[in-house]
């Protein structure tokens, strides 16, 4: 049933509005809304009842292993969600003046400085609201130095055919062609192909390491050297960056520019569908063109925001305020939980959980991507042999997943390896239930070789069965039209 | 106790990792089943020489509760006073409910909604908050929230500049008296692409656009046009007019709305001859803190015929292989992780949790709940400017209708008067010099139904005591 | 799983306590301890997720319609549980000075003001933290009264065999002898019986008003009249108080002391099995035996402890401090909220629904208990004529309810009725939501008429089935032995 | 807005209902489903010179909004500095996810598990949580709570004085050492049932029961002894000889115990040669906070031999139709709802809630985690006590160990001392002059795992002015 479905004409949760009102009389009629919208009429327990009952029918890092590959749905502690609900925080406007703001600009402040440390950057802004909107920052620095250098001819982004759909998406948000690059079957990048593309219309690369292939991309240096040498920058997509915390720094590894999904690296919870933050940091030669706002120290110490005034090449602002702050503030929770040593183990056993469940899964008799490969946080399975053979694809798999009780992984990216599922079981997960779901993996397999069917018609045991997407595409029921309200 | 900040630092590694459940005796089966002698060997794959040492950087771990309590002093530092900034956040009434059922696990940690069968409730949800914003809007269709009302702004403009059928221009034609905020983050995010956007001045007396300023660039194809409603300034344009008018001149109507107003006000649908095209904005006021900034959401709304152009997720009705109904994402097609360079957005990760906010929002207001906050907000306004004009004969700096919010004209600046109000404590507005120099003696002052009689005479007192303090 | 299963030896939720300290050195051996108790050693993620999902184990307010008569299961409102989390609240410490306790005291002075006038009582002491506890209280009062009095003789309370299993329990922890008082088959008190039961050996009556029976007693005055003259007391049991909410006044129809359950009439939830509170009222008679503290109002207003100095004739104290303080202040923010016109539609709509819920299932073939009577808040069906015709019980009735997503009534009580359903909609439900229980009522019916079977073996879609309560008392098993860590 | 609390008592009555769904299409076709033309009619059976008229005792009802504004204003006023009371409630960290997960709705709004198949969540809690009591006492069983503390203790005298088998005695022995509350609440139950309760006064210099004095005692003929670990002043009797003495003179041995201590200290089940035969206390200090003084729990344990004559609802696991394993509420017959008069206590409704805390609290700590918040309690305990000593020449009263909570011997009335700290906004402690006039002097100061350093000092320099501030 929807809320609406719920909803009696003149019903309502009189707690939490005042006495029915005259409107007021100095608003000129043709300001007043016409007939009333249509919202539903519903009392306060029929709301936290449908609601409740609506969130039972997710699944959830609370609830169930979540090995969603490039997703990093790992422990959302709690103490972090508590410490940015304090009520200074909550409170605080978002254009409160800076002395009734210090505590908050010290948070931040504090994050940028643990950020740079990480990622052996020379300067982070904090202000992009999620992984994309990171890129979108990091590329058009990429534009905006060139074009202060007078480079105008620099219209191309090279970026890994295997790259996540943001990047591409991203290079022409910000006015760039792409061309892209193809991966070795070892999954790294093909350097010669690099080099035939590289030139002086390249404006920089954008790819992550490790890549989106799960595994670390061994001539990271020498790659750099290339587009380097074409005149091109460096962009690292550091979504994943948890694989890499306190291992390894992009900044070391030749990267210019970066951006991280503090919302998977630094466990702020998904939200089902967000809010994230995705801070950028950048090189020497990037310092400039940060986006605003960015917290800067004066001695005393007293915090300010720096904005265009400070930063006068800035490519400028990419929200109303400080991008999604209350994301800062739990990742800086969170990063003060871990400290260094914290952090360290993040990538470490990541790291383990991932090549262990690889070897396990490859003992089950399942087919690694690229089984020469160390896997990194994430690996990927190819069922392209299963698919052929019994014709259970990998969505067959991950489907009959959910009836096992584990989310299922994330399916058919990257799109170059064929009937794939992308794994990552990340750092917080315990050995008992990673082998739990090796053991459910191998359970699908036997039910694949003896009843396809069985799989193929999966799952049985969720609120609906698989849906039709095409109907959903085809006759497009966006938004419910009846009943609605006479006027 | 005596816990010092790093005293965790000589703690034993392997006996003390917030999070990390390894024992051990996992750590080496899990080892021994892989074949290796120790993690360390698992990134023998990186390059020696770019091992990073310690992160000298960061300080040592602490256990939840100091990092607690460091936060606890933090937040109390800047806890001050009360607070009639507006401004583009609106601290509202929220609802014990809102976020009591919101942060329920299965909400708070799910991923984005990729396999509907396994996501019905965040999918359902995202359903009936798409049917509540069109209904709200008047529109066909909305999405799935974009980040904030600023990126939505910008969303639309590069979405006015791909819809408009009937105009090529990649020019648009925005009102000066829209957030500046909101105009600099569209200006970072279009020109990107080449897409120029030009401001029509705001009338000196009104506050509105002037229509003789906006009648100036008639036959100049715009792709677009953008309003504010209400304006900046609380006012609210004659939008009926300005839609006619922009869809004479073959420009998209842009709408910036201020949803909560929508309690009362217009929806764009209904504007003029054919209403909004586009009606974009902050879903802040519907149950969300104003919490520093963010996480807020940006809601975008618009008609059926150009939805394929809209950015972000989208969530469809269908039917399951029993002929159940179930909800999932459709029209994948626009999307990055489909469509990569060739989307509408790069947009992936969007404000999930605030739409979940939201709906629960609306759902406990419905109409009734709506129209009643948003009269309550508008009386006190007018009951502020009304203390203000008997008190201390300080006036709106524009004539005309205000929803919420207004200009007051100050004999000082306004940066001089805000500062010293805050020295009591109470925040009094937006310093509108900042805005734009004609204004530099004008502070923007915002009420919400939470402001009682008596905090609109502690402003009072505040600004009296102010005036006298700077020398008035 | 229990949690325990998930234990591994080492593992542990570490950003909860500090690292492994030396036990310090003062302190003797003989009074360290032995070897470590074997709590659980898991991780904050493995807490989670075991807790979280064993939640979802349960049936609540919150999740489904819950009509378990005599229990009040209605909407318990979110504001007041916010609202008695405030941090001053929360962090104030029970024996801190009245200097710094006045924002509190206040909140429990004005709702001691509150009881007294919904129940019409002249004096109310807030400390009793259940109902059953306020019963205790209430007639440990009577007790102290006829000891002042040198009323030595008095030994027997008068309790109607229908009434709640607290009643006799409570008047035997206060040193009592019970006698029954038969109910006639209308439901009210067998008025003959009583005036023969009565005597010199009478301390007092406890009974409820609206009954245990669902029905409202409609010779109350007469009742009270009886025991008065006889030297006794009148006691009223107020746990529902909810059904007469505004409409009529215990201290009006005779009653000397009672108590309530806040945790029902006033809303605030039941925890899956407490905390309540049972603040008990009492006419003057009773004033100088309440138990301490009780807040009292100084000009000022300045608020304050009373105890045995004040009341010196006090029966003491019945907690370590203000008995469930918290709860208090649920119940307090509660009343607010309603104010006297949404009290006063408390009972009101709880009959409403009652009456509504009675007749349409008399409708659907049910058997009502009291045909002829108005239903309370609560009424009652006898499923007798089933248990014998088609040999399915309440209690299967009940259990096959689960599986339509309704919680069961309550079932088997009052004792005298047999095979009985007490039915307890609340105010706080909608029509709708009735309708859909009379439905599936309708159905089960249906289904025990043409499949007994089914509802006999029902539930099936429970986390478990039926389960066996004879093991269960034969074969303790409270406490999970094994594994236990070596010492 | 400038809703003022009155202003909600014109709401139309039909239309403004908090909490109540009905319509008015409701009520009627209701009332005509019924057969009646009214509510009031539904009310006919009452007398009608009983029905009351409007409560006027009882303000008009206000939003939840006006409320919590309210209740933040009261709280604020009780909202000050920085508290060392202990005296049986204890201010320790409580890990966010305690109350995160038990205030689900699923655990907070569900009744007593009746009704076992939809209540396996509650019930398989609470089974844990008496697997987790019974291993830190040592004992066989617990129950699944009483109310608090005090009157798990006075549950516990009625229990011994059932239990005892080798004595028909109805008269308590009780160590004079224990909390004085528990002491009066015991007294206000037991008494009705014609139980007397005896005293043993505490050695003048050490504070615990001095072995004189009970051995005055011998051959008396008590059904029990209550010790109390720590007592009241925070020292350590020496328990083990006190429960073979006790086992010696056939009484049973009452332990009432801070659950917190026995993360380090000795568990009952281990004092003497047979250990403790009922242990009781307050379960607070596991996830709860002080709030005002509850909701707490008491928790209450023995063994299997005496188990039938516990009070309080217990859980077993059992086997369902199918086998599978689950849970019940078990040994009812000794409860209230089954066996009325003849039950073992009336108590119905307990503090599962509160359970559920302390379950996830415990699951949390486990036995390394609960080991070592006791020992940061300890050794800053420790810590104040050598600050005291060092810069204010300031002595324990006793001689003796003791755990996280002291009797500080002052150089004038404790009462005009802690006035004066409190005056300085710190709560130093409870003034033992309420507890014994031969203690006007002193002062009982607790310290827990979330005093700091810098708290300590605190404590220190408030107690130099305020022993200033008296004239010392
Ligand atoms: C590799 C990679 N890059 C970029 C992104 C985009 O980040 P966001 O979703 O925060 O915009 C993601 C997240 O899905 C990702 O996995
Ligand atoms: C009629 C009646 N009396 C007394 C009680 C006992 O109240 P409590 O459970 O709060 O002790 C109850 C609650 O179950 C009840 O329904």
């Amino acid at each position: 049933m929807l809320i609406f479905d719920h909803s009696s004409k003149g019903r309502g949760a009189t707690a939490q509005f005042g006495p029915p009102m005259e409107p007021a009389s100095d608003l000129p009629a043709e300001h007043l809304r016409s007939s009333p919208a249509g919202l539903p009429e519903v009392s306060e327990l029929q709301v936290v009842r449908h609601f409740t009952n609506l969130s039972r029918r997710n699944f959830s890092i609370d609830t169930q292993f979540y090995p969603l590959g490039s997703c990093t749905m790992k422990y959302n502690p709690r103490g972090a969600h508590r410490a940015a609900s304090q009520p200074g925080f909550l409170n605080r406007h978002p254009l409160a003046p800076e002395a009734q703001s210090q505590g908050f600009l010290a948070c931040l402040w504090e994050l940028q400085e643990y950020l740079k440390d990480v990622t052996g950057m020379k300067a982070v802004s904090l202000t992009p609201m999620a992984g994309a909107q990171g890129e979108f920052a990091g590329v058009a620095m990429i534009r905006a130095y060139h074009q202060r250098n007078g480079d105008d001819g620099r219209t191309e982004i090279l970026i890994p055919d295997a790259a996540h759909g943001t990047n591409p998406a991203t290079a022409v948000m910000c006015g760039f062609k792409v061309r892209e690059v193809p991966v070795t079957r070892e999954g790294d990048v093909d350097i010669n192909a690099l080099r035939a593309a590289v030139g002086p219309q390249t404006a920089g690369l954008m790819m992550t390491n490790p890549s989106t292939c799960g595994v670390f991309e061994r001539r990271i240096q020498e790659i750099a050297g290339v587009v380097h040498e074409a005149g091109g920058l460096l962009y690292y997509d550091g979504a994943n960056l948890n694989a890499i915390l306190g291992q390894v720094k992009p900044g070391d590894m030749g990267f210019d520019v970066l951006h991280m999904n503090l919302h998977k690296t630094f466990a702020t919870p998904h939200g089902g569908g967000g809010p994230g933050s995705g801070p950028v940091g950048v090189g020497q030669r990037l310092i400039d063109f940060l986006p605003t706002p960015v917290v800067g120290r004066e001695p005393g110490p007293r915090f300010r925001w720096l904005d265009e005034q400070d930063i006068p090449h800035t490519i400028g602002r990419l929200s109303a305020f400080m991008g999604n702050a209350g994301i800062l503030l739990r990742a800086y929770a969170y990063a003060r939980l871990l400290g260094r040593d914290g952090m360290y183990r993040v990538g470490r056993y990541a790291t383990l959980n991932a090549n262990y469940m690889a070897r396990q899964l490859e003992k089950k008799g399942f087919t690694l991507a690229y089984p020469d490969r160390r896997a990194t946080h994430e690996f990927i399975i190819t069922l392209a042999k299963e698919n052929r053979e019994l014709g259970v694809s990998a969505m067959d798999f991950a489907k009959r997943l959910l009836d096992y009780g584990f989310h299922a992984p994330t399916t058919y990216f990257p799109l170059l390896i064929p009937e794939c599922l992308l794994i990552e079981p990340t750092e917080t997960e315990c050995r008992e239930e990673i082998d739990r779901f090796i053991e459910a993996m191998g359970a699908i397999l036997e039910e694949a070789r003896t009843d396809p069917d069985l799989v193929r018609g999966s799952p049985y045991t969720m609120p609906v069965k698989r849906l039709d997407d095409v109907k959903a595409a085809r006759d497009l029921d966006l938004a419910l039209i009846d009943p609605r309200p006479a006027p | 106790m005596l816990r010092t900040i790093d005293a965790t630092a000589k703690r034993n590694l392997t006996s003390h990792m917030p999070f990390v459940p390894h024992t051990q005796d996992d750590e080496a089966s899990m080892l021994n089943a892989i074949g290796v002698a120790d993690i360390e060997t698992l990134f023998d794959e990186i390059p020696a020489e770019l091992r990073s040492g310690r992160l000298l950087g960061v300080p040592a771990g602490i256990s939840e509760m100091a990092m607690l309590r460091l936060m606890a002093e933090r937040s109390a530092a800047d806890s001050s006073g009360i607070s009639f900034i507006g401004a583009g956040a609106y601290e509202h009434h929220i609802p014990s409910v809102v976020w009591d059922v919101a942060s329920r696990g299965e909400f708070l940690t799910a991923y984005t909604p990729y396999q509907a069968e396994a996501s019905q409730g965040t999918l359902q949800l995202i359903y009936e908050y798409q049917t509540m914003m069109s209904r709200l809007t008047g529109m066909e269709v909305a999405n799935a929230s974009v980040y904030d009302g600023a990126s939505a702004l910008a969303e639309a403009m590069l979405m006015g500049v791909r819809a408009n059928k009937k105009s090529k221009s990649r020019r648009i034609l925005c009102a000066g008296n829209i957030h500046p905020h909101y105009l600099k983050t569209c200006r970072t995010i279009v020109t990107n692409q080449q897409i120029e956007i030009d401001t029509v001045d705001w009338s000196e007396e009104y506050g509105t656009l002037s229509s003789s300023l906006w009648r100036e660039r008639e036959d100049q194809d715009y792709a677009a046009l953008v309003v504010s409603y209400p304006n900046f300034f609380g006012g609210l344009d004659d939008v009926g007019k300005l839609t006619d008018w922009a869809h004479d001149q073959n420009m998209l109507l842009i709408a910036v709305v201020n949803p909560m107003a929508l309690g009362i006000l217009r929806a764009p649908a209904e504007w003029g001859q054919a209403g909004a095209d586009i009606v974009v904005g902050e879903g802040q006021p519907f149950g969300i803190p104003v919490a520093s900034g963010g996480p807020y959401l940006g809601y975008m709304c618009c008609n059926k015929a150009i939805v394929r152009q809209m950015p972000g997720r989208i969530i469809g009705r269908t039917l399951d292989q029993d002929g159940r109904e179930g909800f999932t994402l459709t029209l994948q097609a626009r999307e990055q992780h489909i469509r990569r360079g060739k989307a509408t957005s790069n947009i992936c990760t969007n404000q999930g949790l605030l739409v979940t906010a939201a709906t629960i929002y609306l759902s406990l207001l419905g109409d009734r709940g709506l129209a009643s906050v948003a009269t309550e907000c508008h009386n006190g306004m007018l009951a502020l400017i009304d203390k203000c004009r008997v008190r201390l004969d300080i006036h709106p700096r524009f004539s005309g209708p205000v929803f919420h919010e207004v200009a007051f004209e100050l004999p000082a600046r306004a940066a001089d008067v805000l500062a010293a109000m805050a020295d009591q404590d109470v925040l009094g507005g937006y310093d509108l010099g900042e805005f734009d120099a004609r204004l530099a003696n004008c502070m923007l002052t915002n009420v919400t139904e939470t402001r009682t009689e008596a905090d609109l005479d502690r402003f009072v007192e505040a600004l009296a005591v102010a005036l006298k303090a700077v020398g008035c």
